[in-house]
This record gives structure tokens, C-alpha cells and sequence, in this order.
């Protein structure tokens, strides 16, 4: 419930509370509506996870684009078209047999847009927030991923404007592949670091 | 400040609970209160970390207890307040009582894609050299200032390794209380977990964050 | 754990505010709230470490949007429920379902002086010798224990110095988990303001607390 | 409104609750209600802050009693009659002239009943437990204590069962003074250390 405290009465206060101010913002002329719903057709329909679901498994495919995904991953990335809010300052962080990568910001939301879109709720909420610096094999195994001992687990809090991609091992059984299909394999999560790119169907 | 925004390492939250469809949006109102916060935005009156300064500034019963979007327009309120652009009778009143001060910024609808698809670097030039460099131990600093901070409760007085060297960004515990941008060094710090834990760190556990030079000494 | 409870060092709860008047009670609710918690005590179940976990535990909404009784009833009913001496079935229909498992240990109105000026005294007798003596250097632990524990956040990996030696105490971050009372030394620990804030320390202050052997280290 | 949570709606509400569960204790068998009166009586009348002034004049006049009030709090307080919970171990800490104590619980409530009875709201409350170990000057000046930066301010985090009681300094123009008007001049803040003993009338 406090994780994510959509209750009737806060729903019908907050829409209360928005309606009022953007009608005043408005009248004042100091918002265009349209300028919102632009905005948030922006982030409904454009910018999302497939974005960086591209960069993945373009980086899986082309050595060349890997290494720079690797050198300058802001340039490598703009190079695919995404750039922009939230993604000005890129950095890719690759997973390997020993290493593992999951990122959080917990002073805030702090998250990928260009390549991932808006943040789930569960990644801005406290729960997450507080705990996966701690604990955060306990955290990515409620996630259904438990990872062995010997495996390093890095944990990313994105403190300043610096934003981490994921890179996900490209799962096996995915020879001959190409970036469309490949992409269909790399899930959010595995992109935030809570879970793995998706075996290929048998 | 270690407001109720700084949470890394606290207890009591409970389990973390993805939603079952995760919607991008789970009411209208979300989807305004994230447009009216880019849109003010534009006006020029604060930036990024005025705005977090303003979210983290509530009180913790609120924090908590707020959904994410209306932390944000509680934050926007307070901010819109602050500059002058609304009133406490406009909000009673829900009816503009006065024009706008910068109409002339407001954000057009045509103008959007361009806004978003540029951002807003926060990377400077600066002259003065780096302290620090790759594989340098250094200390974070125990400062708790009153203020907006990016150096999380957790890492302070910890001691890490710098693996990168980003450049100079502008400098948020400034920027955030209109000092000015103060461009300033910024490094990833590695922090071992048994450094942030003692034993009670998972085992082969790491925490990287992003610290700005003024947040380190050298160790 | 560095739950809800935890908060030294921690901003944004706004101004200390004495109040006008200062009653002891402010309803007749919050005399039997104190009148029920000692009472329930007496039934043996739980010692103060158990009780003080429940109170800690709540969510921090809870905890923090509370009242202290409130916070006080909500930690009793929920160690009521756990001992099996209520049933949620009882709570909504508000009257008893079943007969109470100890009412032998019912608190008597005529044994009350007597059980309040005795207390309950924390010392035990143990033969181990204390590892550390007045004047000793020590860091205190960076653990951060998923449990009750009473060493509190801000102090954690800071160096300070003995200044006391209590005797031997129960360990509360045993006796709290019904891992029986575990006596460990006790000391009082000096810690220079600057090595817990740094240069945002108040001139000329320390912070002195009491911490368990197994929250020390040589320093 | 957040230090102290007073609305009507949660009044009511616990006033039901607390209605509800004394009850169903009484009707189990498990509470007896005359012992609630009895424990109310107790800390409204005969346990509060006139058990430690008595303590602190006798400090001031009886030099004996000062040095076994530095040696054994507990047995010293005891031998007044002041004895039981929440003051089963007991320690006294001396103001002087570079030297101000005050006392705290970071993490509950730890205050000295036998002397003082039971704490303020403000004291129990974030605000105070929250930032008097960051900045006890400026949480001092609040209550109208301005020290100097000669004087050290020591803080004492109530972390165990040891309760501190501060012996504040002796005010001038108390030559002569009986230990009964001296206890008038001895304030609970002055016993906590958010305040000073009075000055006499003149």
C-alpha cells in the first residue's frame, strides 16, 4: 500500500489538485495544454525500453559499436538517435560470467529515459531504493534472479547526471540472430539489472 | 540534507512490489503532473536540483506517503509559489487572479520534441585540473551539510576508489540554492560493501556512485 | 536496522515545539495507553528490547504520522497478536473471544508501587573480562544488522574514545529476537562532533553514547 | 501538526482503539484496570520533575551527597527514595563553567522517570531526537540557551539503560538558600540541559 499509495481519496484529491493548477497555469499563459499532451505522448508511445532494447543487441552483433558503447556511450547512443532529457550523460555497464550490474538512485528517480522511458513505480519507491545498496543479492533473488558468490555485484547509484545502461549477456542459443530478434530478448529489467536478457523460445 | 529523500541502507519500507501491468501512467492526473513540471521547468526559474531540493524538502509523512507524481506537484506548488507565479488565493480560488510573469518562456507544443531530444548537459569547461585520478584512494566526506547534497548518508566517511573521471559538471549543492553552477570534478567512487557494512555486506557486493571532488579527501 | 526510529542526524522534520502547556496526557486514551503497555509487560512475554523492535518496526508512515501512544498501542496490539494473546477476530468485534492463556501474571492494582519502584534492572553478572578499558580508542561497527540493534546510524564506523565502563548489560540485539539476554560489556563512547560531521560539526561539541563490546573495535 | 499528531479524527479513532483493547484484555482476564489507575496516579502525581530538583539542591548544598552523586548515581538517588523503572541505572552529569550537558534519545524515548517523570512530547518527538546530536547550539538557542564556543557542549545519547540526569550549575545569589527553595529554582530543561536553573527572585 505505501509502496504505492494510490488510494480513491488521493486519486480524487490529486485530480482535483492538477486540474486546478494547470487551469491556472493556463490562464496566466504560462503552460500550452498541448505542450503536455505532446509530452506525454512523448513518453507513452516514442521513448520506452525498445530504445535501449536496440542498443543491446546492436552491441551484441557489432563489435565496432560495442567498443564504442564502451569508450562513449552518450555518442554511441546519440548515434542511434536517442538522445535528450535524462540521457545526456550515458554510460554502459556490461555484464559478464563474473559480473553483475544493477542500478539505483537512492536519492531520487534518477533513471535512463532516452533508452528506457519512465521509471516503474517499484524503482522510485523507498523499498527498492533503500535496500538494494544493502542488500542487494536478497533484492535481485525476489526478483527471481539468485546469483553465485562468485559473481560480483555491482550496484550503480546514479548520484550526479551520469545514467547507466545495463548491457545483458546475450543468452545462448541466439547464433544467427539478428538485432530485431535479438532485441525482442532484452526485457527492462535486464536493462536496470534486475533480471537477465530472455532465453530464446525453444 | 539527509532528508527523507536519502534512503540508501534504511529498514521499514517493506517488500519491493512491482505492479502487476506496470502502466506508464496510472491516472490522467500522472500524466498532467509530469507535463506541468517539464513545462514550468522551461519558465527558467529553477533547475534540476532546486526541483529534487523542493521534493526532498517535504516532510517525511508526506514523502512517504505520496504517491511519486504527487510529491511532484507538491514540489512544483511550492516552487511556483516561491517565484511568484501562483498565489495561495489562485490555488483556493482555482481562477488566475494575475498574469503570468514569463509568459514569454512558456514551453510551446511545437517546441517539445526539440526540448526533450536536447536535455540539458550538465558538463562544463573548466580549466582547473583534476585532483583525483583512476585508482586514487580517497575518503567521502563526513560533511552533513543543511542544505540540497547529492552525497548520499550511507557513503560518507567510507572510504573508495575512483574508476572514472567523468569531467567537470555543474555542482548541485550550489546550483540547487541559486550559488551559481560551480563546475566542479566528478568521479565514480567504488565502495566496497564490507567498507559500508562490515559483515553484514552480502558477499562479493559493490557499490559505485557518482561523487563531485568537493565530496572527497584524499586516503 | 536503521529503521523509522533511527534518527539521529536526519532533516526535515521542521522545529523542536514545546508545547504551551505541557500536559502529561493530552486524552484520557494516551493514561490507559501507558496503563495497558506497562500492564501487558507484566504478562511475561516480551522484555523492553521486544517492545521497543515492535515500535521500530512499523512503517515509517506509521511511525512518523503517529502520535507517541499511538505508536505505543499499534506496537502492543501487534505483540499481542504474535503471543497469541488476541485475535484480529477480537480487535473487530472488540470484545474477548477466548479466555487470556496468562492471566496468572495479571498485573494486581495493589502490586503497582511495588512493581514500578523496583524496575527492571539491565546488569548481569558475567565472568568474562571487559576488552576494553577507559581511555581505550574504538571504532564503533559499520554493521548494519537486519534486526533490533542500538547503535544508531550516524555513529556507525566512527571513532571515539572510552570514557566509561558500565558493567556487563543485556545485549538487546539478542534479548530483543528471544535469543535470551546474551550479557556483553557496556561502555560510554566519546565522539569528537567533527568525526561524525566533519567540518559541519558545531564548534567544541561531542556526542557521548552507550554501546555494547560487540559494537567495538580497536581503534 | 506533525511533531504532535492531535487531530480530532485520530483522537477519536484512538480513543476507540484503546476503548476496544483494554476490554478485551480485562474481559481475558489479562488486565486489570484499577492497576492502569494506579500507574496513571503514579506518574501524575508522585513520580515527575520534583524528585530530581530535590536531587539536584541536595547536590548544591550537601557535598557529601555531590560526591556520592558522581561516584553511584543510582545508589545515591536511591538513598532519596527515587528508585524503579526507568532509573534503574542512573548517572549524573555536572555543568560547569566550559562544560554543558545534555541529554537525548536518538532512538526512542530513554528518559530518567524516577527523577523526572515521563518525558515531553517534544523531547519523545523527530524533531528534537533528529537534530540535537547534529547541532545541539543551535537547538539550545531555540529553547533560549546561547552558550559560548568556550563552553563545550556534550551530547548524551540515551542508547542503553543508563539514564542521564544533568546537575545544572548552581545559580549566583543562592548563598543561604535552603535545599527546598533551591529545588524551586531547578527546572525539568534545566535537568535534560535545555535549560539553566533559574536565578533567584530579586
Amino acid at each position: 500500500m505505501h509502496d504505492h499509495p494510490h488510494h480513491g481519496s488521493e486519486l480524487d484529491e490529486m485530480t482535483a489538485r492538477v486540474k486546478a493548477l494547470e487551469t491556472i497555469l493556463t490562464e496566466k499563459g504560462l503552460i500550452d495544454p498541448a505542450a503536455i499532451d505532446e509530452i506525454v505522448e512523448t513518453y507513452e508511445t516514442k521513448v520506452g525500453p525498445r530504445n535501449g532494447a536496440a542498443v543491446v543487441a546492436r552491441a551484441w552483433v557489432d563489435p565496432d559499436f560495442c567498443a564504442a558503447l564502451k569508450e562513449d556511450a552518450t555518442a554511441a547512443i546519440a548515434s542511434m538517435g536517442f538522445t535528450g532529457r535524462q540521457g545526456e550523460h550515458m554510460q554502459a555497464v556490461f555484464n559478464g560470467k563474473t559480473q553483475h550490474n544493477v542500478v539505483v538512485c537512492t536519492l531520487c528517480s534518477c533513471y535512463p529515459w532516452t533508452v528506457l522511458g519512465l521509471p516503474p513505480v517499484w524503482y522510485k519507491s523507498p523499498p527498492y531504493r533503500s535496500r538494494v545498496v544493502l542488500e542487494p543479492r536478497k533484492v535481485l533473488s525476489e526478483f527471481g534472479l539468485t546469483l553465485g558468490d562468485d559473481v560480483e555485484v555491482t550496484v550503480w547509484d546514479s548520484t550526479a547526471e551520469v545514467r547507466y545502461l545495463v548491457i545483458p549477456e546475450r543468452p545462448a542459443g541466439t547464433d544467427g540472430f539478428d538485432s530485431a530478434a535479438l532485441a525482442d530478448l532484452v526485457t527492462r529489467d535486464s536493462m536496470i539489472g534486475t533480471g537477465l536478457a530472455l532465453e530464446p523460445a525453444p | 540534507m539527509m532528508g527523507p529523500h536519502d534512503l540508501g541502507g534504511r529498514a521499514g519500507f517493506g517488500p519491493v512490489l512491482p505492479e502487476e501491468d506496470e502502466p506508464i501512467f496510472h491516472a490522467d492526473w500522472e500524466k498532467r503532473a509530469l507535463g506541468l513540471t517539464l513545462c514550468c521547468g522551461a519558465l527558467g526559474y529553477w533547475g534540476i536540483d532546486a526541483s529534487r531540493h523542493a521534493r526532498e524538502s517535504l516532510h517525511p509523512v508526506t514523502y512517504y506517503g505520496s504517491s511519486y507524481y504527487a510529491i511532484w506537484i507538491t514540489a512544483l506548488t511550492a516552487l511556483l509559489i516561491r517565484h511568484g507565479e501562483v498565489s495561495e488565493a489562485e490555488l483556493a480560488s482555482g481562477k488566475a487572479l494575475a498574469p503570468g510573469k514569463r509568459s514569454d518562456s512558456k514551453m510551446q507544443a511545437a517546441a517539445v520534441a526539440d526540448v526533450l531530444a536536447k536535455g540539458a548537459p550538465a558538463d562544463r569547461d573548466i580549466t582547473a585540473p583534476a585532483a583525483f585520478a583512476m585508482g586514487d584512494r580517497v575518503r567521502l566526506s563526513k560533511l552533513s551539510p543543511r542544505g540540497h547534497t547529492r552525497l548520499p548518508g550511507y557513503a560518507r566517511g567510507k572510504i573508495g576508489v575512483v574508476t572514472k573521471v567523468h569531467g567537470t559538471h555543474v555542482f548541485p549543492d550550489a546550483a540547487a540554492h541559486g550559488q551559481g553552477e560551480q563546475p566542479t570534478w566528478l568521479y565514480t567512487i567504488s565502495i566496497a560493501g564490507t567498507e559500508l557494512w562490515g559483515a553484514t555486506a552480502e558477499p562479493c557486493t559493490t557499490v559505485r556512485l557518482d561523487a563531485w571532488e568537493r565530496y572527497l579527501e584524499p586516503a
